[in-house]
């Protein structure tokens, strides 16, 4: 870049046009967020049409299925802890939406409540 | 520089109806892990790769994992030099409770027995005409362990990398759709009923000492495993030893994640319809799904063989958990169990083969890798 | 090997005074962060990185980004590669909540209107001589985005990227003292107390389906938008899923830290007095200003002339927050039309064209990049 | 890969034996596993062996007077605390297993005990 | 391909007793960090890296750190290239409290006194007819600070890295058992029972100042410190300006632990047996130990000496604290102090000279790297 | 590196003296650490200097001003937010120095209050 070279010439030349460019790229911007902004006024209409209301409860039901079936998994966990480990510390509960190392933990935990006495401690074994 | 040059710039003028479908599937995947929660934590970032990568690129402009010098290059980089998937084993290690196995180490069988899966997937492509590289990262799908299909595809066959990723990763998110037909089908009523003892404690130190001497086994026999399985005990030995419990928990969070979510997004991002929709994929995905048949299958039936010769006999579901996929085989056998008898617990005796089956993987990868590696 | 060579060696032979203006002007940045708190997180990382860059290296050794095998050149490769900013935006990602965008999408046009700051400035740089592609480059300071700003410059005139960098974290930084005479100047005191009406509620599937279809638009339309809006749309689907919050927890947290960190600390070493105090430079940073300038004044004048045809009237004050510039020129818009109006708070529709503001200068990123990039 | 060339000539042909191949590898794996397994129903009585009771006893012995020596010592700086800066924050507890950056913040804690007047403003110097 | 082969391919098939040495040695240091508690953070990562590193890998596979492509080597990039030690640094700052150092300065100049270990040892490897360049990088483990000779060697004597970050990491280990001897040989009982006077208060406003002064007067006089005590002071800086604290967060916690994993490991799994055990490392280990030696009674010594010209006189207990390693030095500083006057509370002074001693270490580094580096 | 190769002409040979070169190095370690220190007893004195009272005083009541009209600030917020959506659940507190993503989350818990009903089952839509 030199300070020589200021001038209009710069901006519009043969095989390149600043200001057509400049409008081209304006449009395209703005082509973009006005789609982005059409799609957002639409979309609750689509999902409108596409979920009616008894397809929802089938949805709903599955769902209300699903998650019976884990409460009573849970309960069923809950109560096989408490009967088979009296002495157990019953700490579990049954995250039903668990991240991924959750299984582990309740791996661990309920390995855990089969032992009796603490093994923490180094030098005891077995 | 016109109105036409930025039409031919735009991503709609190249868009093909392959990429399309892929895009599809990748909305699909995203779909999947939002209502079915099928594992979430790897398909979502899979499922919007594949429509990152599906929007056709500029001719030569840096953008897709494929372009030199574009950043999803450099992110497509661990994918391609095999550093995700140690990684992420690291982090695996340092979640993953191996005292279950170690209090009943008779159920690690399991774990090696559904590695049949491997094999026979590999005699399979072999068959079909794949070579034997090829033929061995298609079999690794059956280890059903996403990590372990990649790392051995980028060493021995990085052509066939995005298939055998995605592959992987969708058996593996499907695993509580395939497996329990099969266990079905392979075990009666009253076997399924079994209950299995408690197990006995497990001290400290055997959890200390674990990690190191699993470690020297593994890599003495299989130097191959060596990579994925020292970061797997590693992470675990962080964990065992309790005195760098901090290291431990950035290894099973911040860096699992961070590594979680370069590389599901870069191996979605490699599946361009361009290259990814030919009828190599397709058998790779029937390959897939014949490899995880069979491991479930040869879990289950090596349960029963057990059965014979010992006196305190084995539930045979816990045999298709040994296909790894940790731990949602272990909760698919839990499940499963259940159903016949609502007092029968088994996710924490099925963990055992899981975990095992994670280490025969690693072995069956290292065992393929050196052998066929061409060194 | 004696006295002599150890002060050759020093720092202090080869200070510079334009190294002490630098340094100074390091100083000034940890002050304003401290004391005024413009964009701690910014200005701290870059005032550090100024001081360290002015430090004269001794010749030849692998101390400052520029010298090969240096440890900083090495995390100056995230920047010059243009990796970090990716990284930075799958974070930001990871903490928007579109929500209000969704529930006034009227108000995503002002994000699009201050855009013309960018392709204004564009045309002066033209005019003062700079090639097409460091014009584009200047341009992209008014879209008030800084990884933005640093992406597009890696890509198309990395020669300017210090200056272009520091211009465009400096008015990010100054926008509580730029914006506010251009607001009152462009507005009458009735326009400053429009209330906004509450915004309807956005459902989930909404917020889930936006990213991707968000994605895709601007991606089709600019493909070379596609690895900053990738990675914007990525994070903000990891978090809007639901099912991967401890990816998404890990993206707005340690990994966005981390490559602030690292960016920050970076670009602020990158500018050595010898290579930084140019003319060209001074010439950027008035440039830049003006971008701001002009930014400003379209959105607001964008929002008035929006006003002539709308029944429900928009208050022109969040004209201002098309810049971007995320959070802090939608709070400058409360503050703003609170002095005006105790009861009138605009922060929160304030967000809707800030963030649209984000996705306008990445398509306005994508377009100059993908036409000037000589592909 | 070309699909006219399906059949048995892939899996064994000169050079390569495919199934004796397999058949190896899961070898290795199981034999691999077997170890483990052999490995893991040994320890238990491995360690029994190398870890007699008299020796635990000393072990036990040694563990406690360490942890008796720092709970003395963690006493001896409460009351230090205590006495020397009466008004104080006796907030202080000492973590007999701290993490790397423990003695940093005890420190930190230690100095701002000395300080009577809080000193996070900015203005306020010395 | 067949059972020779594969025995071949085996690890058994190329162990040799010296690897069985590194193995056990790499069990001793995980040892010692669990049933001692001897800086586990960095003993369980180097310990376990040993015993993988000795795990003979198959000739031409890309398994080792060494072996071109290897994931490990990827990972000892960060060592070979010397970019874990700055990070290192950062989050090392970001932890530091200097205040201490800052209600005391005369403390610092133990710090300084302690380092005559540096350049004893150095002068010391000449002697034995070490190059200028390994001399130096040997010289540094009496800086008892690993990343600083991590970071020298990486950069004067590569080849000499693994013996020297062994020795460095085993004496800081160590420091417990190797200090408390030299600290009695050379103090009275009356000399060890010297109470010093509480601190003053620190400004916050000297706090922040502190790492931009004190960065700016080190860099000034040896350029070469400028990479760790750049990112030690930055880190620093972050915590202190308490604007940042999300940012000193991270790389106190994510980025130092990842850091430290890989760092750990990466060392760990450069100790093969074949290279390791030479002549050499065991003169390294030999001189290690009298270059801490010396440091210790250096700073010791230098107590005393200032004792003279003070009217209000130092422990010089607290000389043993200039040498660094912190903060286990501060930590057995306390305990002797302790033991001789149960009311003598040493560890918040001990702080002062032992970060002292990690600027004074980083200084030294730079000296040596800038003189001997042939730049 | 040869151990035949023992001696003082190691540390001093022409070009290179170790003697002097240690003596150096040691001086610039102790020269940089002085100057630290010196700067550090020194630093009190001309912060006293150049922050006198009176100037204090203006800083504190500037940031005084500040703060207080960030309190009012979040007052009016309050009080607006009770008034418009007195259903609402109030649990928004103004952080006076937040981090980065705290706009966000005000933003969205501004916009939370707008809502009657929980938005969190996947099925309900508008
Ligand atoms: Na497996
Ligand atoms: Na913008
Ligand atoms: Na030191």
């Amino acid at each position: 870049m030199s300070f020589t070279n200021i001038g209009f010439h710069n901006i519009v030349y043969p095989g390149f046009n600043g200001l057509q460019f400049s409008l081209m790229g304006m449009g395209l911007v703005f082509g973009g967020l006005l789609i982005i902004a059409v799609y957002i006024l639409i979309l609750p209409r689509l999902l409108a049409i596409g979920a009616p209301k008894p397809q929802k409860n089938t949805g709903k039901d599955e769902k209300d299925a699903a998650e019976e079936e884990e409460i009573l998994l849970a309960i069923a966990t809950a109560l096989h802890l408490h009967n088979d480990f009296p002495e157990g510390e019953d700490r579990i509960t049954w995250k039903s939406h668990g991240d991924m190392e959750s299984p582990w933990l309740v791996s661990g935990r309920l390995h855990s409540l089969n032992i009796r006495k603490p093994a923490n401690t180094w030098n005891i074994s077995k | 520089m016109n109105l036409f040059t930025f039409y031919n710039n735009s991503g709609i003028a190249h868009l093909e109806w392959t990429n399309l479908v892929m895009i599809a599937v990748g909305v699909i995947f995203i779909y999947l892990a939002i209502t079915k929660d099928y594992e979430p934590l790897l398909l979502i970032p899979i499922g919007f790769g594949v429509i990152v990568g599906n929007i056709p690129p500029i001719e030569g402009m840096p953008l897709s994992v494929y372009a030199e010098n574009s950043v999803f290059s450099y992110l497509y980089l661990g994918v391609m030099k095999g550093i995700y998937p140690p990684l992420i084993f690291l982090g695996i290690g340092a979640m993953t409770d191996f005292s279950t196995m170690l209090s009943n180490p008779k159920l690690i069988l399991l774990g090696a027995a559904a590695q049949i899966g491997v094999f026979l997937t590999f005699i399979g492509s072999l068959y079909l005409g794949f070579s034997p590289q090829q033929a061995g990262a298609i079999g690794i799908i059956g280890g059903a362990d996403g990590p372990t299909a990649i790392f051995l595809s980028s060493m021995l066959a990085p052509e066939l990398l995005g298939p055998i990723a995605i592959a992987a990763y969708s058996y593996m998110a499907l695993v509580p759709v395939i497996q329990p037909p099969i266990m079905y089908l392979f075990t009666t009523k009253k076997e399924r009923q079994i209950h299995m003892k408690p197990p006995r404690r497990v001290s400290k130190k055997e959890k200390v000492i674990f990690p190191i001497v699993a470690f020297l086994i593994c890599a003495l026999i299989a130097p191959g495993s060596m990579t994925l399985l020292g970061m797997l005990f590693f992470g675990n030995l962080l964990k065992e030893s309790m005195v760098t419990e901090r290291l431990a928990n950035t290894a099973r969070n911040s860096l699992i994640d961070i590594v979680t979510i370069l590389l599901g997004f870069s191996v979605g991002a490699s599946t361009q319809a361009q290259t990814f929709l030919t009828a190599q994929s397709i058998l790779i995905f029937i390959l897939g799904a014949a490899s995880f048949v069979v491991a479930t299958t040869g879990g289950v039936l090596f349960a029963k063989l057990m059965n014979l010769f010992l006196k305190e006999k084995i539930n045979p579901l816990l045999g298709a958990a040994g296909v790894s996929a940790v731990p949602d085989s272990a909760r698919v056998v839990h499940a499963v169990g259940l159903k016949e008898d609502p007092t029968n617990f088994l996710l924490m005796h099925a963990m055992a083969p899981n975990v095992a089956g994670v280490i025969g993987s690693a072995i069956a990868a290292g065992v393929l890798w050196s052998a066929l590696g061409g060194f």
